[in-house]
């Protein structure tokens, strides 16, 4: 399986695959396409990856949280056109405990919005359509991608 | 460290030639996803965005300090690049 | 639908439930049996509940969770007896960021932790059975189900 | 506030009798899961317990403060009782 597909994704399947008898709790995020971005009517949109770094970037941070908490991750990411509804990113993290499991989850999602790259054209219903910067929005954070890199 | 120590024990080349490949937002201004730069020898990330700048269609309107990666590596802008890098300028990422 | 089950959980119902164009987010945590507590091998196992006070205070918990965050919450506790890798508790919070999807559905689940009146007897691999007790655990935390309630 | 008022402006019953529910280790150590117990009339829920205490069979292996619910409501120790409460001892709760 790669982190990246252009299929539906199944978020049961992610769930399936993290789950063990040994695990005693899952915590799943779903991140979907919504109908509206800041006051804007949203009709469908596109995610285009620069796919080779995607998928390395992904297995590094699905690696990196499995070191910090004792978890399984699984994580996938929608790429090309999708509708609204659709799942355009999933995560599911098994632990033994509720502590690991939502620290976890949340932090891999944080990591991807902020070292995978990946980015979203949005089609409104006025017609227009614009690449998202999300370090635009009011509730932008600062990406720093950089967190953990050697110096070139 | 490995790449920079590399480059400055070996003799630098006069010349290196890097692969420049653009998404999203960049590859519209540019109206291209892939160029070819020929920069000087030891020329850092800095370096090969002044030459974006100066030499792609909108390559004016490139922000101050975008974020760059180098043969799939997130970089800081003072990487040395070497012969043959595949050098990449993303946009601000919106995934998740 | 009551938010005490002897039936299995269906968690994607419960995800379906939450599902709206309006939501950008869902958070679901699921909690599992484990094969194993405190060190010791578990075989299967048994919630009991008060099950009408559950029941309200199921109901007042989602309530005041969507007072706090601009969320959909859906909920549910099995009873009754469990086997390994049952699903024991599922919560799915929708909302429009992922900050109160994260933040309400953790917050559900430490609820339904301290307020929520249910046992569970475990059977362990050596025939013996006990109450859990998870406040003599060592992670445990002292409940305080009287935060929010009026004097008698 | 409602039970408070209305038991202190009535003329206070000289007995009251509640039903008492036991659960999951309660219910084991009391051998019952439900038992009536007459009390003064003004009783709280402390004095309930210590009649517990007295009567169920290990009742003496109660805590020193148990949670409690009148009425389905989790309610705090001098809570006053009135006559047809329902009161239910319980256990440290493992939901979840």
């Amino acid at each position: 399986m790669t982190f990246l597909t252009s299929d539906s994704i199944e978020v049961e399947q992610l769930v399936a695959r993290v789950t063990n008898p040994d695990r005693g709790g899952i915590t799943t995020f779903v991140g979907l396409v919504r109908n509206h971005q800041d006051g804007r009517a949203v009709t469908r949109l596109e995610y285009h990856a620069y796919a080779a770094m995607a998928e390395s970037e992904c297995a590094a941070l699905v690696t990196e949280a499995q070191r910090r908490w004792p978890v399984n991750v699984e994580l996938q990411h929608r790429i090309g056109c999708l509708a609204i509804g659709d799942v355009a990113i999933a995560v599911a993290v098994a632990g033994d405990h509720r502590d690991e499991c939502f620290e976890g989850c949340r932090w891999v999602v944080e990591q991807v919005k902020h070292r995978v790259p990946i980015w979203k054209r949005e089609y409104y219903a006025d017609g227009s359509d614009a690449w998202v910067d999300p370090t635009r929005l009011a509730t932008a954070l600062t990406p720093d991608p950089l967190g953990s890199v050697r110096h070139g | 460290m490995l790449r920079h120590t590399s480059a400055m024990t070996a003799a630098a080349p006069a010349t290196i030639a890097v692969r420049v490949i653009l998404f999203a937002s960049y590859a519209d201004l540019a109206g291209t996803d892939e160029v070819t730069a020929t920069l000087p020898g030891m020329a850092r990330v800095t370096d090969l965005l002044d030459w974006a700048r100066a030499t792609l269609p909108g390559g004016a309107r490139l922000p101050d300090r975008p974020l760059v990666a180098v043969n799939r590596t997130h970089v800081r802008l003072d990487t040395v690049l070497i012969d043959g890098d595949e050098v990449a300028l993303l946009p601000p990422m919106a995934g998740g």
